[in-house]
Parts: C-alpha cells; sequence; structure tokens
C-alpha cells in the first residue's frame, strides 16, 4: 500500500503507530487476564514488581498490570463513545449553521461560543454530581459526549462556510445535486482530515475528563479505569509509602496513550490535507 | 546604446520532488538577452511560458524549488558588469530598491495590514537609508508622492482603506522611492479594472520620463505592450523567440506564434474572426523537441522539428528564432 | 417573439455590519433587460458593478429584494422548484481550476448531471450523450475519462465545464467572464465556441464580463453596468461604436489597443471614488467628464434612442 | 459613535445572553435529574453512620429545602435565586456549616484568580513569542528538536501532568512543599509572606505555564508558517527590509491577532485547568473548595462556584473582546 510506505516516512506516525498496536496489544490480553477486574484480595497487597507481578500489586490486593488493561480497555470505550457521539453533534452543527447560514448560524453559533465560554467543566461536574451512582462506562461516555461537542462545532463550520463559496459547490448544485448529496460528496472528503483530527484530540479530552471526575469520585469507583485506578493510589496514599509502582502505571499509561494518539493524529490529517493530497493525484 | 543587465544562456529549473519521483519543468531554457537603459522593455507571454522565472532570475533571488542550471546575470554598476549570482545575501540586500526594485502582481495584499503604509515606507527606508532621522525619510516619501501627483495623505491610511487601483500606485511609488536605475514589474495591472489599468500605466510611463530609468514590464496582454513598452521580448515554453523594438515587433511580426497573439486579439470595429493557436500549450516537463512551437505552428517542417532555432538577427535590431524567418528577413507574411 | 428572459427593475441591497448598523449598499439597482432566444447578450462594467450579483439572482443562488424576473413570461422569483429550473438555465464560471472538486474525477459531474435530470432514458445513451457534448466544445473522452481537474489545463477544464452545461439541453446559459482565466491565445477558441453553440443550438447566452473588446466581438447586445445602474444598454454595434454615455466613452478609451501607432490617450485624472455606492444623484457624477449641476442632485431616467436606452442627463429631451 | 455601536454593543448583549443562559442552565440542572439534592444529602448523612429518627430526618428536609431554596413554585424559586445571585449570598456552605459560602468564595477566589491570570498570561507571551520564533526558523535543527518535545508534552492532560510534577519536585527532589498551604493566617505584606506564596505556588504555576505555553507554542507555530507565505512578508524580504523589522512588525503582529481570540475562546478551558491544578497541589483556591465540595455532596458551594466562575470567565472574555480593536486597525477604521 503506496499509502503507508509514505505515511512511515514520518517519525510521529512510526511512533504514534507503534504505541498504539503495544497498547491494543494491552487491550486485547485484558480479556485474558486470570484475574477478576472489581474482587480484592487476589493477590498479596503492596508487592514491588517481581516475576510473578510485572508491575507489582496494590493495597486492593489486585494485580496492577492486569488491573492497567482493564483500566485502559474501559478508558477507550468512554473515550470512543464521548468523541464519536460528540462528533455526530460536532458536523450537524458545524455544516447546518456554515452551510445555511444566516439567522440558523448565528443562533447555532450564539449557542456554541456561549457553552465555550462559560466554564463547562464545572457544570460537568455539577451534573455528574446529581447522576453520580448512574455514571457507568456509556452514561459517562454519554455525558462527556454532550459537552465535548461545541469547540470542534466551530472549526468545521468555518471550514464549510469557506467550501460553500467556493465554484465547485455551484457546478454540483447547477448538477441537480440535493443538499444532502453535495454535502456527501463534495465536502465530505474535504472535511474528513479536520473531523478525524478533531475526534482524536477529542478523545484525549474525553479520556483527561474522566481522571478528573474519578479523582472527585463522581464515577463508579469499583469499574476500572485509568481515572478510578489513579483515584484508590492517592486515596491510599501510594505516594507517601512508595508504592510508586501503583501509581506510575496509570500516570505513564495515560501519557503514552495520549502522545500516541496526537501524533498519530497529526501525521494523519498531514498527509489527509487536501492540498498535499491534490499534489499527490498531480504526480501520478 | 549600452545595455543595464546582460543574461547569458540562462538555464534555472524548477527540480520538484513528490511521491519519491523528482521532475523538473525547465522554465527558462538557455535565455540570453539584454536590457537596455532608459527603456521600458516588455516581456509578453502566457502563463507558463517562464516571464516570472525570468523575472526572479533577473532579480538574482533563485531559491528553491528553483535552481540556476546554467548561465550569468550581470548587473552593470558604476560601468562594471558583475555576475549577480556571486554576490553574498549582504550585497544583494543592499542592491534591493537601491539598483533594483519589483513591482508585484496583486497589490491586494502586499502592505502589512495592521501599520499604517508610512511604517511600511518607513520600513523599506531606514533598512536601506542610513544616518537619517524617521522624519527627514518621511519627508522625503511625502515628496515623492508629491512628484508622482500622488497626495501625501495616502500615508496616514491603512492598505484596507484603499482602492485596488490607488494601492497598486502606491505600490509603484515605493518601488521608485530610493530611485533605482532598473524597476521589475509582474502583471502590474491584471487585478485592475480598465481605467485604473490605464491610470498606472500613465504613472509608469511618467517616472520612466521622469527619471529615465529602465522598466522590466511582464504581462500577457499585448495591447499594454502596444501602449506603453519601447523594446519587447516574446516568450515561448521557456525561451525568447522573438525580440525587437514594438513597433516593428506590430507592423512585422516575424515569429508565427507572435502573429497570432496579435491577430487573435479582437477589436472594437472590427468583426472578423479571430483564431487562436491551435493545440495545446507545450509541457515544460518535456518540451517539444527542436523548435518548441512546432506541435502548433501551422508552417512547420521536418528541420523544425529536430533543431531548435537560435535567436539571430533578421535586422540588427529585430531578432527572431525560427528556421523559416532567418534567410527572408523584413518579408511581410 | 416572446423574450426568453426578461428583468424588470431587478434590485439587491445588503446590509452591512452588525443586526444593527443601517448602512445599506444596493449593489444592483432597478436593473430592467430582455434576453431574445439564441441571443448572444453582454452584461459589461468594472468590478463591484453588480453583475455578477445579477447573474446570480438569476440563478437563484441569490433572492432579489425587489423586481421581477420572467422565464418566457412567467414570473420565476421565488421559484422553489430549482431542478427544473436548472434543466432549463445553466452557468459556467471564471475559474476553470475552481470549477471542478479537486479531489473528484471531472467526469462525476457529467454523469450526476445525466442522471439527477433523468437524461438517460436506457441503454449506453449516457456514454453517448457525454462524448456528444465532449465533441460539441472540441473535446474528445480520452482527453477526460478519468481525469482530476489537475491534470488538465484551463482551457480544457473551461470547455469541459461548457459541455457539462450543454447536457440538459438548456435555452439559456448565464457565462460569467468564461475566458478572462483562459490563456490569451487559446480564449478566442472559447470565445468562438459561445457564438457557434448560440446558432446551432439555439441557446440564449448571458455573457458577463470587463472585456469589452472579446463582447463586442461575440454578442449581439449589450448592457453598460456601472455601481448598480445599466447607463446605456442596446445593439452592441451602436453601444460601443457610437457610445452615448460618458462612462462608455471612457471605458471604450481607456482599453490598451494592441497596435503602438494609436498613441497614448489624454492622461485622466485618477480620482479616489470609495464611496460611490452611496452618491445622490448620478453616480458617476463624481469623475464624469461632461458633468452638470442637475446631475449631482437627481438620478437621470432612462431615455431611449430607437432601441438604445440611455440613463444620463445629458439626453434629456 | 457607529463603531461603538456595531462592535461593542453586540458583544455586551452576548456577554450578558450568555450569563442568562449560564445561570439559568445551572439552576435547572439539578431540577431536571430527577435526583433531590435534599434526599442525595441526607443519604451522604446516613451513610455517615449516623441514624436519625424521622422526625429528626423530616425537620431536617424542611430547613434543607429552604437551605436549597427549593420552597415555592418553580418560577419564585428561579426570581430567589437571581435575587440572590445579585446579593452574592449563596447560602451557607455544607460541610463547614454556619459559614456562608459568599465568605468562603471570597477568601479563596483571589488566589485562584492571582494564579489563573500570571500564569495565563506568562504561557500566552512565553509561548507565542517562542513557537512565532521556532515557527519562522523552522528548518533550523533547534526549532525541531523544541517542536518534537512539545509535541510529547502538549498532549498530556492538566491532572496528569500535575501529579508528575509533584512527584518530581515534592517527593523525589523535594524542593517545593507538596502543597497544604494553610489559609486563615492574617495577610501581612511583609516580604517572609510573599516567599511563602511564591514557594507554594511555584508548581501548579510551573504545571499550568509549561501545558499552556505547549498549547499556544504549536498553534503560534502553524500561524507563523502560513503568515511567512503571505505576499507582504514575501514583499517586504524581497525589498530588503532589515530581518529584525520583518519578524517582529510584520509576522509576529499579524500571527498574534487570531492567538488573541484563540485566548477569548480557550479561556473557559484554561481555567477549568487552573481549578484541576489546584485539586493535585491543594493549592487553596476555589479548585480545592470544588474539590471538597464535590466529595462532600455540598451543593450550595458547587452552585456557588459555578456561578462565580461563569460570572468571571465571560467578563474576562468580555474585556479580551473589547480591547481586540486596539490591535487590529483593519476593525478600528472600517
Amino acid at each position: 500500500m503506496g499509502a503507508l510506505r509514505d505515511l512511515f516516512k514520518d517519525y510521529r506516525f512510526a511512533v504514534g503507530f507503534f504505541l498504539l498496536s503495544f497498547l491494543f496489544f494491552l487491550v486485547i490480553a485484558s480479556f485474558f487476564s486470570p484475574y477478576d477486574p472489581i474482587q480484592w484480595l487476589q493477590v498479596p497487597r503492596d508487592k514491588p514488581p517481581s516475576w510473578n507481578h510485572i508491575l507489582g500489586t496494590n493495597s486492593k490486593g489486585q494485580d496492577v498490570f492486569w488491573e492497567a488493561t482493564f483500566a485502559i480497555r474501559n478508558s477507550l470505550i468512554i473515550a470512543l463513545i464521548a468523541g464519536l457521539i460528540s462528533r455526530i453533534i460536532a458536523i450537524l452543527v458545524g455544516f447546518i449553521a456554515g452551510y445555511k447560514g444566516g439567522f440558523t448560524d448565528r443562533v447555532l453559533m450564539g449557542i456554541t461560543d456561549g457553552l465555550l465560554v462559560i466554564p463547562l467543566f464545572l457544570i460537568l461536574v455539577l451534573v455528574a454530581m446529581l447522576l453520580r451512582e448512574a455514571l457507568t462506562l456509556v452514561n459517562t461516555g454519554l455525558l462527556l459526549a454532550f459537552f465535548g461537542w461545541a469547540w470542534d462545532a466551530r472549526t468545521i463550520r468555518s471550514q464549510v462556510l469557506s467550501l460553500r463559496e467556493r465554484e465547485f459547490t455551484f457546478t454540483s448544485v447547477l448538477s441537480g445535486n440535493s443538499t444532502l448529496s453535495l454535502v456527501g460528496k463534495e465536502y465530505l472528503p474535504l472535511t474528513i482530515p479536520l473531523i478525524f483530527s478533531t475526534l482524536i484530540n477529542n478523545i484525549a479530552w474525553a479520556i483527561g475528563m474522566e481522571i478528573v471526575l474519578a479523582i472527585l469520585g463522581l464515577v463508579r469507583l469499583e469499574i476500572p479505569t485509568l481515572g478510578t485506578t489513579l483515584q484508590w493510589a492517592i486515596n491510599y496514599q501510594a505516594m507517601l509509602l512508595g508504592h510508586w509502582w501503583w501509581i506510575l502505571t496509570p500516570v505513564v499509561l495515560t501519557i503514552l496513550l495520549l502522545v500516541a494518539l496526537y501524533w498519530f493524529s497529526v501525521s494523519i490529517s498531514e498527509y489527509l490535507d487536501p492540498r498535499i493530497r491534490i499534489q499527490r493525484i498531480g504526480v501520478k | 546604446m549600452n545595455g543595464l543587465i546582460k543574461v547569458e544562456q540562462l538555464q534555472a529549473f524548477y527540480v520538484l520532488e513528490a511521491m519519491g519521483k523528482k521532475k523538473t519543468v525547465k522554465a527558462v531554457n538557455n535565455v540570453s538577452l539584454n536590457i537596455p537603459e532608459n527603456e521600458i522593455y516588455g516581456v509578453a507571454g502566457e502563463s507558463g511560458c517562464g516571464k516570472t522565472t525570468l523575472l526572479k532570475a533577473l532579480f538574482a533571488s533563485i531559491e528553491p524549488p528553483l535552481q540556476l542550471f546554467e548561465g550569468k546575470v550581470s548587473y552593470r554598476i558604476n560601468g562594471k558588469f558583475i555576475n549577480a549570482f556571486t554576490l553574498n545575501d549582504q550585497e544583494k540586500r543592499e542592491l534591493r530598491w537601491t539598483y533594483i526594485s519589483y513591482i508585484p502582481q496583486g497589490s491586494m495584499s502586499v502592505f502589512n495590514p495592521v501599520k499604517k503604509l508610512k511604517v511600511t515606507y518607513l520600513d523599506f527606508l531606514e533598512s536601506h537609508v542610513r544616518g537619517k532621522a524617521g522624519q527627514d525619510l518621511l519627508s522625503l516619501a511625502r515628496h515623492h508622492l508629491e512628484k508622482l501627483g500622488l497626495s501625501p495623505q495616502v500615508l496616514e491610511a491603512f492598505p484596507h482603506q484603499l482602492s485596488g487601483g490607488m494601492r497598486q500606485r502606491v505600490a509603484i511609488a515605493l518601488s521608485t522611492l530610493l530611485k533605482p536605475q532598473i524597476i521589475l514589474a509582474d502583471e502590474p495591472t491584471t487585478a485592475l479594472d480598465v481605467v485604473a489599468q490605464r491610470a498606472v500605466l500613465q504613472l509608469m510611463r511618467d517616472i520612466q520620463q521622469e527619471y529615465k530609468n529602465t522598466f522590466v514590464l511582464v504581462t500577457h496582454d499585448m495591447g499594454i505592450h502596444a501602449n506603453i513598452s519601447t523594446r519587447m521580448a516574446i516568450m515561448y515554453a521557456g525561451k525568447i523567440v522573438e525580440e525587437g523594438p514594438t513597433p516593428e515587433i506590430f507592423s512585422q511580426p516575424l515569429h508565427p506564434y507572435t502573429q497570432f497573439l496579435i491577430h487573435s486579439l479582437p477589436r472594437i470595429g472590427d468583426k472578423t474572426t479571430r483564431k487562436s493557436v491551435p493545440g495545446a500549450p507545450p509541457s515544460l516537463i518535456n518540451p517539444p523537441p527542436g523548435c518548441p512551437f512546432h506541435p502548433r505552428c501551422p508552417e512547420v517542417t521536418n528541420l523544425c522539428k529536430d533543431k531548435m532555432p537560435a535567436l539571430n538577427n533578421s535586422s540588427e535590431i529585430h531578432r527572431v528564432a525560427c528556421w523559416l524567418r532567418r534567410e527572408s528577413s523584413g518579408c511581410h507574411s | 417573439m416572446v423574450a426568453t428572459l426578461k428583468a424588470q427593475n431587478l434590485t439587491k441591497v445588503y446590509s452591512l455590519g452588525g443586526l444593527l448598523s443601517r448602512n445599506k449598499i444596493t449593489a444592483v439597482d432597478r436593473v430592467s433587460f430582455s434576453v431574445q432566444p439564441a441571443e448572444i447578450f453582454t452584461l459589461a462594467g468594472e468590478s463591484g458593478c453588480g453583475k455578477t450579483t445579477t447573474a446570480r439572482m438569476i440563478l437563484g443562488f441569490e433572492f432579489p429584494t425587489s423586481g421581477k424576473l420572467y422565464y418566457e413570461d412567467q414570473d420565476v422569483v421565488g421559484l422553489k422548484d430549482k431542478k427544473a429550473w436548472f434543466r432549463k438555465v445553466q452557468a459556467v464560471f471564471q475559474n476553470p481550476f475552481e470549477t471542478f472538486n479537486p479531489l473528484r474525477k471531472v467526469e462525476c459531474y457529467f454523469y450526476e448531471t445525466i442522471q439527477n435530470f433523468h437524461l438517460e432514458k436506457g441503454g449506453g445513451r449516457t456514454q453517448k450523450l457525454f462524448e456528444e457534448k465532449l465533441e460539441a466544445v472540441g473535446l474528445s473522452l480520452p482527453d477526460i475519462a478519468g481525469k482530476y481537474p489537475g491534470e488538465l489545463s484551463g482551457g480544457q477544464l473551461q470547455r469541459a465545464s461548457i459541455a457539462r452545461s450543454l447536457l440538459t439541453n438548456p435555452s439559456l446559459l448565464i457565462a460569467d467572464e468564461p475566458v478572462s482565466m483562459v490563456d490569451a491565445s487559446l480564449r478566442m477558441s472559447v470565445v468562438n465556441l459561445f457564438r457557434e453553440m448560440s446558432d446551432s443550438l439555439r441557446v440564449s447566452v448571458i455573457y458577463i464580463t470587463h472585456d469589452l473588446a472579446t463582447a463586442y466581438y461575440i454578442s449581439d447586445r449589450i448592457a453598460i453596468m456601472f455601481r448598480g445602474n445599466i447607463v446605456e444598454s442596446g445593439p452592441v454595434n451602436q453601444v460601443l461604436e457610437k457610445p452615448k454615455h460618458p462612462y462608455t466613452k471612457l471605458l471604450i478609451e481607456s482599453i490598451p489597443q494592441p497596435d503602438p501607432r494609436m498613441q497614448p490617450k489624454t492622461p485622466i485624472q485618477f480620482l479616489e471614488e470609495k464611496e460611490e455606492y452611496l452618491r445622490q444623484g448620478c453616480k458617476f457624477s463624481g469623475r464624469c467628464p461632461e458633468v452638470m449641476e442637475i446631475c449631482k442632485q437627481k438620478v437621470p431616467e432612462d431615455i431611449s434612442f430607437d432601441d438604445v436606452v440611455v440613463k444620463c442627463h445629458l439626453y434629456h429631451k | 459613535m457607529r463603531f461603538f455601536r456595531d462592535y461593542f454593543i453586540p458583544r455586551i448583549i452576548q456577554y450578558l445572553l450568555v450569563i442568562f443562559c449560564g445561570i439559568t442552565a445551572v439552576f435547572f440542572i439539578p431540577r431536571l435529574t430527577g435526583q433531590d439534592p435534599v434526599l442525595e444529602t441526607i443519604a451522604q448523612i446516613q451513610s455517615q453512620g449516623s441514624s436519625l429518627d424521622p422526625t429528626a430526618v423530616n425537620s431536617l428536609m424542611g430547613t434543607l429545602k429552604e437551605l436549597y431554596g427549593l420552597e415555592g413554585t418553580l418560577f419564585q424559586q428561579y426570581i430567589m435565586t437571581w435575587k440572590r445571585i445579585f446579593t452574592l449570598d449563596f447560602g451557607p456552605s455544607f460541610f463547614q456549616f454556619p459559614t456562608p459560602v459568599a465568605d468562603l468564595l471570597k477568601t479563596y477566589l483571589p488566589w485562584t484568580i492571582g494564579l489563573f491570570v500570571t500564569s495565563t498570561l506568562i504561557s500566552w507571551v512565553l509561548g507565542n513569542i517562542l513557537g512565532g520564533i521556532a515557527g519562522y526558523y523552522s528548518r533550523k535543527s533547534w526549532s525541531k528538536i523544541l517542536d518534537a518535545i512539545i509535541m510529547v508534552i502538549r498532549p498530556v492532560p492538566h491532572y496528569i501532568f500535575g501529579i508528575l510534577v509533584l512527584i518530581l519536585f515534592a517527593y523525589v527532589w523535594q524542593l517545593f512543599p507538596a502543597g497544604g498551604m494553610m489559609l486563615g493566617r492574617k495577610t501581612v505584606l511583609n516580604l517572609k509572606f510573599i516567599m511563602t506564596i511564591l514557594r507554594y505556588s511555584f508548581l501548579p504555576a510551573l504545571t499550568l505555564v509549561v501545558l499552556g505555553g505547549a498549547s499556544w507554542f504549536q498553534q503560534m507555530k502553524l500561524l507563523v508558517q502560513n503568515v511567512k507565505r503571505e505576499d507582504f512578508v514575501q514583499y517586504a524580504q524581497t525589498g530588503g527590509v532589515k530581518e529584525r523589522f520583518i519578524i517582529y512588525r510584520y509576522v509576529l503582529r499579524n500571527a498574534m491577532l487570531p492567538q488573541i481570540t484563540q485566548l477569548a475562546l480557550a479561556l473557559g478551558q484554561v481555567f477549568s485547568g487552573v481549578l484541576i491544578v489546584e485539586m493535585v497541589f491543594s493549592y487553596p483556591g476555589i479548585g480545592l473548595l470544588l474539590y471538597r465540595g464535590v466529595t462532600r455532596g455540598d451543593y450550595n458551594l458547587v452552585m456557588g462556584i459555578t456561578v462565580l466562575s461563569i460570572l468571571t470567565i465571560t467578563t474576562a472574555v468580555l474585556i479580551l473582546d473589547l480591547i481586540y480593536p486596539l490591535f487590529d486597525p483593519r476593525i478600528r477604521h472600517k
């Protein structure tokens, strides 16, 4: 595949790709975990990393490595739900506001700017405080999705606004295309890279937000995610007691995951950038 | 009539690297010419014929992907010809605007949008004139504008407050601020309406008559050349195909391409059908062998197909690069 | 004979600035003209005179603030069924490199047009129709098949755009500055194409341009626009050979003729006229060489001489 | 005058509208989710082991309803909420019972504002200048290395980066206290007191400046690479204008404008970052208050913080919007 060969020339893609496949391997491993994710006291507690417990064990009596595999899986589930659903809202708002223009544009953008300016984090916390027990994986994802679309709706709208003025929009309308097929055939190929990179940024944001919600104790703490593992580690004073392996695992894994996602998305969106794709077509 | 710039066997190509494939675009292909003193020297040709690249070479600003393969561009500085490409960046910077300057095509976004024009003028002056206070430089600029019939009030405005025509005149005033000997203009009036264009051409003519400097005017519009250029070169596929004084070029166009360029232009009051050049413009990546115009030339011969005609004198001031036109100089076609 | 298209006092007013601002710009001011079948009608004028806005109002991309638009004597302003309208009226645009989406093959637009307007009527008709229209504009199938816009020259793209617009056999084609971005040497081939099409396919063309020379060469009637008004309109020979309105004279005089013997004309005094839109009376009075007092107060009405119409106080009876 | 009407008034209207919608949303959220904060609090108390007989529960319910402003019809409650907001009275805090929320906020808010304003300004200025120069000399090797480093820092969320800084500086190298500066001491403005403030706020400020700076750096680098290709920069370069002028007066000056609007838009997120970092370092700001309020289910406190934050952020955004024309003459002179 020519594309892959080109992509690997970019060191960021190579690093991002390998990190992601390593983490993906961990997610797969979580299905073969010998330990139950929620049960306590399955292993001797507070053991430093050793051969049979690669990353040691924590004060809850669970193996840190296998807990971590569950944590990544659950965090990714939440983040993917949040990312995908917020994309749908962002694309809808962005395309309608961008294409319709006039009054609808002014209203939609008024709401979006309002949402941007208000510190959403606090309202999110307020809502989570009330939902508290109901915040299972899916619900947290939905909650984050509802608060995570405003920023990207704005960027998508500005790109649609510029596309609307381009002459091929009129050619497409004159060719009898309905608004829907116009958006699908003409605008999507040009906005895919933007939507893709905003998806990755939103996933990173969602993972960060989930951690903070967990620290505030607003999610179901028994389900292992990157946030809840960190929350337990802090609650049991892992830093003070020197259980560095327990607290560093979620921190390092989160950094690896987010750096990988970011590098992967930056290199992909540069590769998909319409200007460069056009040059590639020209050179065939 | 000695020349100001001598161009000898200049070959400047764009080397493009995409998807592992290397492509060289032969934009300026073995061009030699003499830019005279006290003249408006016109370069005519269509998009993709290499006239803008020739300007870059004349301006000695060759940056990747453009590379100099061969040839020299020499400036005549106090009597001596110096190869412009041997100058280092500092020397080049000093020559800019004091010896040679440049008028951009669209003046839409050529000035710093967030600063008054006064500040942009001062930027140029302070970079080239030493030992003068801001105020003196400003009065120098105001005086220059008044001399060109522009109100100095324009310096207090921001670029977006002026119309296209006025902005282009301010750009021309800026390019002639430090009295350079040569002013290169790349399609200076294409972005303007016909009335604004007339005013801008009028300004350029007045400046040339006033300061006796040389304008190198690049445009595809033969009407502008007829109107203002005193001497002309026609470029096609990176080569000069014909060169001579403008009245002679229009009265006796020798090269078939020049004939097409002139006769294909519609004129008010004359409805005779106009034919455009057959075929498609040549690719500069692999230009056709022999004379580059042969695929589109109605009088093509085998000689044209395999050997490239040199640009030589059909008369001592009128040169053409075409096998059919060489011997029978002065014949009317 | 019923006029293909008739515009009566077509007007478009834009309000600048936010919701509260009251300064309005009249881009198109009570424009009236009519286009006969198989006729090439030119809308000429400098940039910002409202010719493109007028074209967009005819195509339905802009909604007129007031005025009427008749297509074969049916009122079409605010026509709901856009598809029926585009079967009868098509358009060609200025920048050939922007007419087609750079990431889609050029032929997609042809197949979409044929499909959306149900032109194929079964069998291999689609391919044949596609080829037939390409030949009509001097292109062949291998030139276009499977190619992206980036792989074609400006001239080829513009011809493809014309071919696409002919697919539905429209009776009116709007060409917005169709040749200004095409190479000078190939320009005449595209201009001749419009003439051939208009004669052979009985298509009336509204040719929008700032270049009076090509307008004189191919069109039958012409309207000169200035700051939203039609200042002079009529048969092209009369309007351009014996111009009446001072602005038309200025335009014709300013065209650089490709003939060095015609020495440059009298120098003109360049006026920085930014606010011509908001001017009282005749909008040209700011720089009109034959300006009178009345020009500054009253907006001139249309005065007609056999079939030339002039909007200027000089000719007031 | 016309400029005032076209530019300022619409923005002031937007400002009032956003505050109105924000506070209305904060008012309706607890009432819409069907969860009754009163029952929630009672469940909280009982879960902490103290058993209450039914009559005590009823009287507690009555007082709690009054405390949370839940009597009367929805509309009455709405009007009452607005009245209380105007007098900045958010009712008593729950976990420090008699002290009203307003007092708590008065003592903690100045700390947050101090940290928020200083760290945002430093990160914005630093990030933009570094990003601008790296963007201008993007082919130089130092710019590529710096870019790679920033690419690692940028995606890391505030909490995680905070923990890393805390572990490194407080536990491993033990240079700075691990937070927990005790408030309530008399704020006497002598050198010692200022030194303690600096010591305690260094790590949170460092986290915010590095993270904020990384994102401003990236955005500015991209902007500068685009502005570098603009006609007016190329023209200045062809004209032999000194490089010093070109970098500052042409490239940075123009690339800075979108960064101001970006700052206005991002203030909401930057503020959230400040609150999160305060939690990590238990810095005595409203972030810490929020942490305690949420973990103890103190609705009044959380509502108070939310409303106050909306007011501060929207005002800051309004200020930024109003000073923008000073930087961009294209808006000042139509």
